[in-house]
């Protein structure tokens, strides 16, 4: 696996990063943390925005900086998004999109723009004058063109906040699938956590400079206190494969022991091998001690308790399916009293068929 | 033959010089066939300094030997100047008639602003503070002067207007171009009051190995140079004579 | 090095007067000149591109003329016999040749396209959002002029004044012309300068021309070593 | 009630607004619809940025715009927040947030620099240059600035897009109380239906230029073809006024009939009298035909079903409570056929205490 | 109207080419020492800050030095007693005073200010993201300038190109100091004119100088039209 070797102490102003590591350059990582954490600032010393002096950075064997050595942004070949809407004034929307495009040798594009425009609803903003672009769709013109800039690696800083949510449903599955057809390693800041589980492999968490974690996304969702759940919910993650509808239109999807019924398949996005990855809200999960009839919630599935612990003035329970993922409920202490839940107890987990994303 | 005659002049000679290349064209038409004369006015003292550094002049026509001195002393020129007129002074105004009028009646209201080449480097300009000097109304005149920097541009000042009379060569007064009905109103200055205006040439030292220029100098001794250059009111010395150094 | 006469240093102080006031007359005059000029072009009706595209142009035309010519024709203008001069004669004031107004005029007329070019350009350059800013802060127009264009486009001013500034300090063709060198009144340095080098004098000449290149020198240099230290944008 | 009334026919280029009507100018009405959709636009026209032709807007009986009559911005007293960050460059971010505030009469200052800084944490920004501050850090400080120009009417064009979730956590609720103590209007746009949800009273929809709905939030969210839920959930809301917490840490929210009880009350957003607004996703509402004991779920409220009608291949169950106040619940086509659901059914709705927010 | 003589349009073909070159080798010399000028302040060492901050200020003072001082020191420099002149001597090549390229490394000298000062400018208004951009698309520096830099930065090329033609067709002083006025070699149209007025020649005078403001405002007013039509920025 390609990995991203990034080393450097840089003071900016008052505000210092600090980052040693090796970064998995594949799929797709998402950056969170707090507002001024530096997640741009390192963004732009890997692109090579900044002379940071004793840097380092190796990209896939390719030393970027490292001692004497500095190879120049237009040659390290990465597709960047800017935070702040990017693009250059003088040209046409069109020119905008294929500025990159044109500067890629022939043998190297695999993204055309024929597919760029139709998935990012770019088709009617080419002719318009760039003044005219509003905000999400100056940011979707700034998202094109750094994918067709057909990079080795893709830096996106938000570059989803200013598209509307019907932009977002449609846009981040093609980014997932670009990614993995493509195999071009994606990094983004988001701060928008329901981005994250949908989109990221790996996780990168900051604060105050630094990486303060750095994990498999499934691994950062099983930690209740991982930042990404400040003022957001706790969500655990189910991969299964899904098969054929049933008549009633629901869609199974099986993991080893398990089977969950979604209410459809729309939105889950698809990871490699046939699986897709379900997110589900430990809020959406309900416990009871058997099984219960004339109830709408559709997927009731036998679990363990495997840990109680107390999350926010309330009780999260991680369970483990009978197929050994891993599920979390939140529920209130009163709750968890009038259950007499304790480790170890077999319980049976409720979800909502149709609240899995 | 040579066939490239460089010549620098004062202003004042501006006319009379214009007069005198054409006869000499006109002249030695068969010896200097394809001959072109290119003549390049300014300030004798530009054109001084222009030839101390290395100007490509061959003929230098100053204003006031002086400065054809001062040159063969740096051994740019092959003589220190051979004089060939007195240059005289004139009060003149474009709308006024001054015949007749004394320098002492410039301080009269009607002229408000009168114009001189600057003293300071121009020799009409100081020739012409001589005179007020000697007139004894330097003092009073002084706030009511300005300057041109040299006498071709003093003469536009009063010729605009903005200046009331102006007192410049006799040479530019009688030219063709200056208007007829007032370019007879003007008043001869005396040659006493000032020292004398010495018009003087030299040939430069590449000058001095080009067959025109030496032809020139022969053509300026002529009858028919004395002829315009009397005609534009220039005074003649003695036959030629050589400045002695 | 001799001590510079009395009358040199009449013809500094001049100097450094007249191309004060050029350089704050031609502030004064080419802002609004040249926020108009730099205005939206967008939505601007054949009639009025036009006219501007027109003003634009004979704004930059002293530039072209040489000097002295634009000297004469000033004298031409501004003289007892001109259309102006003539004018003011009739209203009882002195017409402006050869006096210190009539070539604060001529150096204001030479120098304009060295103020409103610079301008304009930082104005075309400075867009609309910043004054929008303001605006929706509360700051009216005058507010806005100096609270947020003027420190955004000091660059722009500062060239606008020091070109100005330096090029009426070393202004010579017109002032020559109409202001027919009196000390103390039209006099400048320049000329000053030109008169001692005329006369030879070169001792003079050139220490009047270090000295100005001296003067100058400090007045850049601190001029530029502020601008950087704040950090003009 | 203070309104806003507009009327205007602009052609932006290719693109062309179309309103005329009258917005309520009162609490904090959300502009919600799809990139390019004109809300921006809408907002340069209320604040007069754009000088368009014939228009009229007329805000609380002050003429703003109406014939040859142009009231300029500096004169409206509006407190703008502009979607691409609008700092002044050249001016510190203390003296950019207190650059409205300044030119405040002393008499009409009601917000006060120490609250703003305090609340939204600029305390560590105001010494630091412009330009080293990160994008989610120069939005608060561009919002605390239109607040301390202590406007009449505040519009603002995706304010906490570039916020973490913690910072929109700890803000949403504060503007909601400073709008209801100052009574000043508030305008703005979001493509977040969480944030709509939570902050808004009234929701204008947009689309192609022209304003398709305007409604109280209340009735918007009643309407599940909604285009606020296109790509996220329907939600309704529940107004109650909380009451002391039990032993378990559980808070009853009361309206007439109905007990609603909460995990606990640190997200829900207070609006006048003491009541709180709740929401409630569709999702998160389960339905039984009879009470449930042993079941983690604690909401277990009657209810009837006044209307069941597919939406996106489930079924939208409508109940009204025993208070009258309307509840959605979205349900497999399985689940409704188990049940055999109809109209006028008694049934059980069951949320979980923690789901709702 | 009486026809120009062939000295005269001897003199507007070498004004036409003299303001030319001086205008594009100003532009070549130009746009990379403002772009220095340009850089980022911050982090900048002292050394750096106050060299850049000199290099600034002398590149400014031809423009306060007189042009006929300015051309006198050029004639002693340039001339064949001149360090510069001498040396080209010993080299076996002619020294510059009264030819053409003594004429074009005048004018080129004298109007620096004019073009380095608006290009530096726009260069401090445009800031890195531009340049940032294109190089995240591949754009190498060669292709950034043109593509990026020289298209946003248009206004600042059309200033500095203008103000620097123009200034060289307006230029008295200096080459009528050092070019000593020869024909068809530095005779520009600015001393013909002059030459004219002072042999009273009004009429020749008038016509050259109203032929040279007729020239200048087409050409102006066809760069200022078309600039604003596509709009600089
Ligand atoms: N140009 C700069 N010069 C100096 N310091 C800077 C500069 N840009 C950012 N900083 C400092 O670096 C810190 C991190 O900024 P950065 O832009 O990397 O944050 P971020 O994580 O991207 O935040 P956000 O989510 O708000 O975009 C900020 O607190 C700021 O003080
Ligand atoms: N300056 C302009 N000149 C001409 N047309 C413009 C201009 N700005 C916007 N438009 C047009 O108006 C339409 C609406 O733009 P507007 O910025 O109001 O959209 P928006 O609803 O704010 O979108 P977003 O959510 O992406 O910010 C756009 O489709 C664009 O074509
Ligand atoms: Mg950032
Ligand atoms: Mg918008």
């Amino acid at each position: 696996m390609t990995a991203l070797r990034i080393k450097a102490h840089w003071q900016r102003h008052h505000f210092s990063l600090n980052i040693d590591t090796i970064l998995p350059a594949s799929g797709i990582t998402a950056l969170f943390g707090r507002s001024g954490c530096g997640k741009s600032s390192l963004l732009r010393l890997i692109a090579g925005l900044e002379m940071v002096r004793d840097a380092t950075v190796i990209f896939a064997d390719q030393p970027w900086q490292r001692q004497q050595n500095f190879v120049p942004l237009h040659r390290r070949r990465i597709g960047l998004v800017f935070q702040q809407s990017g693009l250059l004034p003088h040209l046409s929307a069109e020119q905008n999109l294929l500025y990159g495009f044109h500067r890629v040798q022939p043998e190297l594009r695999r993204l055309m723009p024929a597919d760029v425009i139709r998935m990012l609803e770019l088709e009617s903003l080419l002719r318009q004058p760039l003044t005219s672009l509003s905000g999400g769709q100056q940011q979707r013109l700034a998202l094109g063109r750094a994918l067709l800039a057909n990079p080795q690696l893709l830096l996106l800083d938000e570059p989803f906040a200013a598209l509307d949510s019907l932009s977002k449903t449609a846009i981040l599955p093609y980014i997932r699938t670009l990614v993995d057809e493509t195999g071009i390693p994606l990094f983004f800041v988001s701060h928008d956590s329901r981005e994250v589980e949908k989109l990221a492999d790996q996780l990168v968490l900051m604060d105050g400079g630094q990486i303060t974690e750095q994990s498999s996304l499934t691994t950062a969702l099983a930690n209740p206190n991982n930042p990404l759940f400040d003022g957001s919910d706790i969500v655990s993650l189910f991969f299964g494969v899904p098969a054929e509808k049933d008549s009633w239109g629901r869609v199974p999807v099986l993991s080893n022991a398990c089977c969950l019924w979604l209410g459809d398949l729309t939105e889950p996005v698809p990871i490699s091998q046939g699986q897709v990855r379900l997110s589900i809200r430990a809020k959406d999960v309900s416990l009871a001690l058997s099984p219960i009839a004339d109830l709408s919630i559709q997927n009731q599935l036998p679990a363990h308790i495997t840990n109680i612990t107390p999350y926010r003035q309330q009780f999260l329970i991680q369970l483990q399916l009978a197929d050994g993922q891993l599920l979390q409920a939140e529920i209130t202490p009163y709750a968890a009293a009038q259950l007499n839940l304790t480790i170890g107890k077999p319980v049976i987990a409720l979800v909502k068929a149709i609240a899995i994303r | 033959a040579q066939d490239k005659l460089t010549i620098a002049a004062a202003s004042d000679l501006r006319f009379a010089l214009e007069d005198i290349l054409r006869d000499f064209k006109a002249e030695y038409a068969q010896d200097l066939t394809g001959l072109s004369v290119q003549v390049i006015y300014g300030s004798s003292g530009k054109i001084s300094n222009q030839i101390r550094q290395g100007a490509p002049f061959d003929v230098f026509f100053s204003a006031d030997r002086h400065f054809t001195q001062e040159l063969f002393r740096g051994n740019f020129t092959t003589d220190a100047g051979t004089v060939y007129a007195h240059g005289r002074l004139v009060l003149w105004s474009p709308k006024h008639d001054m015949r007749g009028v004394a320098l002492t009646e410039l301080t009269a209201d009607k002229y408000l602003k009168i114009a001189i080449a600057q003293p300071l480097h121009a020799p009409y300009g100081e020739r012409a503070r001589q005179s007020l000097v000697s007139a004894g109304v330097w003092s009073q005149l002084e706030h009511k002067l300005v300057y041109g920097e040299n006498i071709a541009q003093t003469a536009q000042l009063a010729q605009s207007g903005a200046a009331d009379v102006a007192i410049i060569a006799l040479s530019l007064v009688k030219n063709r171009r200056l208007t007829s009905d007032t370019a007879a109103h003007y008043q001869l200055l005396d040659v006493s009051t000032h020292q004398p205006l010495l018009q003087s040439y030299a040939l430069t030292k590449r000058g001095a190995e080009k067959l025109p220029a030496q032809l020139l100098v022969r053509h300026m001794a002529s009858g028919k140079t004395r002829q315009v250059l009397a005609q534009y009111g220039f005074e003649l010395p003695g036959p030629t004579h050589q400045v002695a150094e | 090095m001799t001590a510079l006469s009395a009358a040199d240093w009449q013809a500094i102080q001049l100097t450094l007067t007249l191309a004060f006031y050029t350089m704050l007359l031609l502030l004064v005059i080419t802002t609004p000149l040249a926020w108009w000029l730099a205005g939206e072009r967008r939505g601007l009706s054949a009639f009025s591109y036009w006219l501007r595209t027109l003003v634009q142009t004979v704004v930059a035309l002293p530039l072209v003329l040489p000097p002295t010519v634009l000297g004469f024709y000033l004298l031409l203008l501004l003289g007892p016999q001109g259309v102006v001069g003539s004018t003011l004669q009739q209203l009882g004031l002195p017409h402006l040749a050869f006096s210190f107004p009539g070539i604060l005029l001529a150096s204001v007329l030479y120098s304009l396209p060295f103020a409103v070019q610079p301008l304009q350009q930082a104005f075309e350059q400075l867009g609309r959002q910043p004054v929008e800013i303001a605006a929706s802060l509360g700051a009216g127009p005058i507010d806005q002029f100096f609270t947020v264009i003027l420190p955004l486009c000091r660059g722009g001013f500062v060239v606008a004044a020091t070109l100005s500034f330096a090029h009426t300090l070393g202004e010579f063709g017109v002032i020559l012309m109409l202001g027919g060198s009196i000390p103390g009144q039209t006099k400048v340095l320049s000329i000053a300068i030109y008169d001692h080098a005329e006369a030879m004098n070169y001792a003079a000449a050139q220490q009047l021309s270090l000295l100005l290149l001296l003067f100058s020198f400090v007045v850049l240099f601190v001029v530029y070593g502020a601008r950087r230290k704040t950090g003009s944008l």
